[in-house]
């Protein structure tokens, strides 16, 4: 089995309008893993997507699905298609049924599985997307968080090998964005391997196992969050922030309050750890502070630390 | 979205008062359609194209692509009409086939209409690019609002206008999601698909009507979609020029065309 | 070349350059700019002046009664040009664009559609370049009018008659289609009489060549709008 | 002059298919301040904003502005709309013109306005959004964020008392949403009362002087930005997270880093121009860091902070 799913090799396409929107992207996406690709608006992503699954056709360069390069016969495509699915940015424009069940069951019946499959496969999406109460709702009438699970149901339900979502978390509150990122990597965990674009940093950062940043049509830099974050050069071209996380880690550093030769920590909870308390000169402790834990309900930091 | 429409904002003819390339287009079109000889059509076309290449600055590939447009129909229009079916005695045919006593073929005259429509479709059709391709719709829709078109018509047509691009955005997104799943891989696939798409988006239409709706009420709409123009002044050198060239075609067209001459020959 | 074999030659190219481009063929029932002389399109313009003056009347009183009928008009006519952008897979495998006459006159009415029709047919012209100018008249009058009033009475009729829903929708749809198709084929019989047998043979000849592409398309059409109109009962 | 601008006293409302979108709202805009309504989808805030220029009619309480009760007929309802303006979410569904031009010229045109004041305000409009450029552009040509500024620049021309934003930053990628954040804070120190509707709680805390959060139609919770996130109780209720600054900050209190008397910090800056720095006891000092700096500009940490 070769190590790359799914392989641009300096794919070049420039929309009828002129817009030179690919100049020769080289990507090769590693089986089962966590990728994220970081770019600004404009910067080729989707368009990017649309030819990994033959939407679109590159005008130069080659397109390689499991070490196959890819052909655009019908037949050829519908196999593609098959294997690579992608979820949309704007739920709005690709929830079309009248129910949610309806919806889900639209990719399973065009590809002519037998009923009982089809009901079959709906069931899992909509349960891995903890949708199923919302079976029998119209798709109009659900929130904007609820619209997105959809669509990602929508396409698990066609059990992929390649699910890519254009800005999953786009207009998500921090909450809902933080579910959504949780069950790509459950949905990862399963297998599939999962690519993400996103112009958020931090999410990339704590998210991804691997990273390439785009602009300009083309990938001008990756790596592991490690590599990539820590290359200030990069980032610079790239316009891109310092993930918080990172930003933080740095400045903590930096001001002498974490030992030097640590790695950098994943996660805020990881780095908090990493943190040594420090007894105020003259009190009896730190103030409690009230903060959430990871669970939602209001805790005393002081007593939650004390529990760690 | 529309390669025509993206010329039109670009191209070197834009600063062009849109009355004066309205007006030249219209006229020149005019004198094309009442000539009945093919050498005033031949030399519209001729202007036209050297206008829209050489001053307006559009590629020739892409006007060569966009002449080939109408050939379908321009062709077999023409042949329908060269070509005559009779059952009777065969008229004087150029060209023919009688086959079991129904004849078909050319003659004379119908051969010579054919031509003449050939090229005076192809002269106008080149007008119509011309005012196209160097005239955005926005400058288009002003003209005609100073033109007393009633206002409703003129506000329609610029609310078409601005959301045909929407609506079209939209519906691409949505045919391109549909694709990826699968929706137009069969014939019968594709028409529930395509069903599917038209009514979702006559239901997007609908709610972005009201959406539209609330929001030009919230800035005191109260039901005139009054906008300010900015006013622009013609050149007199393109209107001299404009009325030159309209004024050699005309007579090109007398010339030729048998109106003349034909009073001074019967 | 010799004039024996001009004729068998011409007929050829014009077939293999139909069957060669056949997407082409789409919008073949605008008449192209130009293609009618200028007596004709004049008096097409004439005939569909007073039409589109009671349409914009009609609409005009719905407007001053509800301001935002406006803008749902001005959504309905760019809905209406997208559809007419699309491709429909034909049932004879090429591909074609929907006319939307019995699509629009079912959803907003004849009156209204005359003049929605008549703003699409310009935008058709000036951005697509599909018709033109000089023929918009006699555009009009067939797809916005003579079509869309066909459509908008077989499916009252259907209504009246209690037919299933789905045949009326279909015959309006096809047939309305096909009322434009057999207009554009009197107009151009009207320009462009036959030497003999005048008019009539005229018709003849056009009916007889614009029924390869137009009968399919029809069909097409007709199916998918009962498609449309089942989805959009089910909202 | 009435310290408050727009007040809503209980106002209850609901739409015709019987959902209940305001049930007693009580809020008080305070005139002059940048103010942010916090709530996820479906919280009313689009439905109080309505209100606030009169195009829906409260069905209890009452809306008043700048002390005086709102009246419903259309002369008062043009004087409300005059001073109280709403930027949509979405520009597609609020811009009506292809021109950039024509589209500004609406508004001022409906006030009545001679034609010289119109341009000079469409001109001024255009100048403060920096679309100037974009005058003989066609709005279809546009990108989002252009788009967005234009529907921005359609109400400032109107020269309202109050400019009222819904989801200005949604859909916008981090640097455009930053420009336009920074554009309400230049409107707002033109003596323009600004309210914005978002859930993303880190742009609310470091933008706003004062917040409301929204929930099932009500207000759960006031007060200023300090008040309300230190409030774990209302932010758990109101289901919405904590800033990331916030959040950062507490913990290193909690952990002893900071003084525990020292108010909020606003900016991210601010807070580790805070923290103190230790010198790890063995070491000559910290090992540099590269950082970006405010700028952009790739710089090393140790240095930028000895330059301090």
């Amino acid at each position: 089995m070769p190590e790359f799913i799914l392989e641009a090799d300096t794919v070049e396409f420039s929309y009828p309008d002129g817009t030179r929107a690919l100049q020769g992207v080289f990507m090769r996406i590693p089986r089962g893993a966590k990728v994220a690709v970081l770019g600004s608006n404009g910067a080729g992503k989707t368009t990017l997507f649309l030819h990994f699954n033959g939407i679109l056709r590159p005008a130069g360069g080659r397109v390689r699905f499991d070490g196959r390069e890819v052909r655009y016969d019908h037949r050829s495509l519908m196999q593609l298609r098959k294997n690579v699915g992608i979820v949309f940015q704007d739920p709005d424009s690709q929830l079309f049924s009248a129910s949610v069940f309806q919806e889900i069951s639209f990719g399973p019946l065009n590809l002519g599985l037998p009923r009982e499959e089809v009901r079959r496969r709906v069931e899992e999406a909509m349960q891995a997307t903890e949708i199923t109460g919302l079976k029998d709702k119209p798709t109009h009438l659900l929130s904007y968080g609820q619209k997105k699970r959809v669509s990602i149901a929508d396409i698990l339900a066609m059990e992929p090998a390649v699910i890519i979502c254009d800005e999953p978390t786009a207009w998500l509150d921090p909450k809902h964005a933080e579910q959504v990122m949780e069950l790509f990597k459950r949905i990862n965990n399963g297998g599939t391997t999962v690519i993400l674009s996103t112009h958020d940093v931090d999410m990339a950062y704590s998210w991804a196992d691997y990273i390439f940043i785009m602009m300009h049509g083309t990938v001008i830099g990756e790596g592991t969050p490690e590599e990539v974050f820590q290359d200030g050069e990069l980032l610079f071209r790239a316009d891109l922030a310092r993930p918080r996380l990172v930003e933080t880690w740095a400045q903590l550093r930096n001001k002498g309050l974490l030992p030097a030769d640590l790695p950098l920590p994943r996660s805020w909870t990881e780095l908090f750890e990493l943190v040594p308390t420090r007894r105020a000169p003259g009190t009896g402790g730190p103030a409690p502070v009230y903060v959430l834990d990871r669970e939602g309900t209001p805790a005393c930091a002081a007593c939650s630390a004390r529990r760690r | 979205m529309f390669a025509i429409d993206q010329y039109a904002y670009t191209s070197r003819l834009r600063p062009v008062h849109p009355g004066e390339k309205l007006a030249f287009a219209l006229v020149t079109m005019v004198i094309c359609l009442a000539s009945v000889s093919p050498a005033a059509p031949l030399a519209v076309l001729l202007i036209m194209t050297g206008a829209v290449l050489f001053r307006a600055g559009i590629p020739w590939r892409f006007y060569l692509k966009l002449m080939t447009l109408p050939l379908s129909f321009l062709i077999i229009g023409v042949l329908t009409v060269a070509v005559s079916i009779s059952t009777g005695p065969p008229p004087p045919l150029l060209s023919g086939r009688t086959l079991g006593g129904i004849t078909i073929g050319f003659t004379a005259a119908s051969l010579q209409l054919a031509v003449l429509l050939f090229v005076k479709s192809l002269g106008a059709v080149s007008c119509l690019y011309f005012l196209s391709l160097t005239t955005p719709m926005v400058e288009v829709i002003s003209l005609l609002r100073r033109f007393k078109v009633p206002a409703l018509f003129v506000e329609l047509m610029s609310l078409i206008y601005r959301f045909i691009f929407v609506i079209m955005e939209t519906a691409e997104k949505m045919y391109v999601a549909q694709s990826s799943r699968w929706g137009y891989a069969s014939i019968k696939t594709a028409y529930i698909s395509l069903g599917q798409l038209v009514a979702n988006l006559f239901g997007k239409s609908y709610h972005r009507s009201q959406a539209l709706f609330t929001a030009l009420q919230s800035r005191c709409y109260n039901g005139d979609l009054r906008v300010l123009e900015t006013p622009r002044a013609p050149s007199r050198s393109n209107i001299m020029l404009i009325a030159a060239v309209d004024l050699f075609l005309a007579v090109l067209a007398l010339y030729t065309g048998g109106g003349l001459i034909a009073r001074i020959h019967p | 070349m010799s004039k024996k074999f001009a004729f068998p030659l011409l007929v050829a190219a014009g077939v293999v350059y139909f069957l060669l481009f056949p997407q082409q063929n789409a919008y073949a029932m605008h008449i192209m700019e130009g293609f009618l002389p200028l007596k004709w399109c004049i008096f097409w313009y004439a005939v569909m002046i007073p039409f589109l003056v009671a349409g914009l009347i009609s609409i005009n009183k719905t407007v001053q009664a509800n301001p935002g009928v406006k803008m749902l008009l001005g959504l309905s006519g760019a809905f209406a040009f997208v559809l007419s952008a699309m491709k429909i897979p034909s049932v004879t495998g090429s591909c074609s664009h929907p006319t939307g006459v019995g699509l629009g006159a079912i959803l907003f009415g004849p009156t209204a559609m005359t003049v929605l029709g008549c703003i699409v047919l310009i935008f058709q012209a000036l951005l697509l370049a599909h018709g033109g100018i000089s023929t918009l008249g006699a555009n009009t009058v067939s797809m916005a009018v003579v079509g869309p009033l066909v459509s908008y009475a077989l499916f009252k009729a259907g209504q009246k008659t209690g037919a299933p829903r789905w045949l009326s929708v279909f015959l309006a749809a096809t047939l309305g289609d096909l009322m434009t198709y057999v207009t554009t084929s009197l107009q151009l019989a009207l320009a462009f009489p036959a030497p003999t047998g005048g008019v009539a043979a005229s018709m003849a000849k056009f009916m007889g060549i614009f029924a390869v592409t137009q009968v399919p398309l029809a069909v097409s059409e007709g199916l998918l709008t009962i498609v449309i109109i089942n989805f959009l009962a089910s909202y």
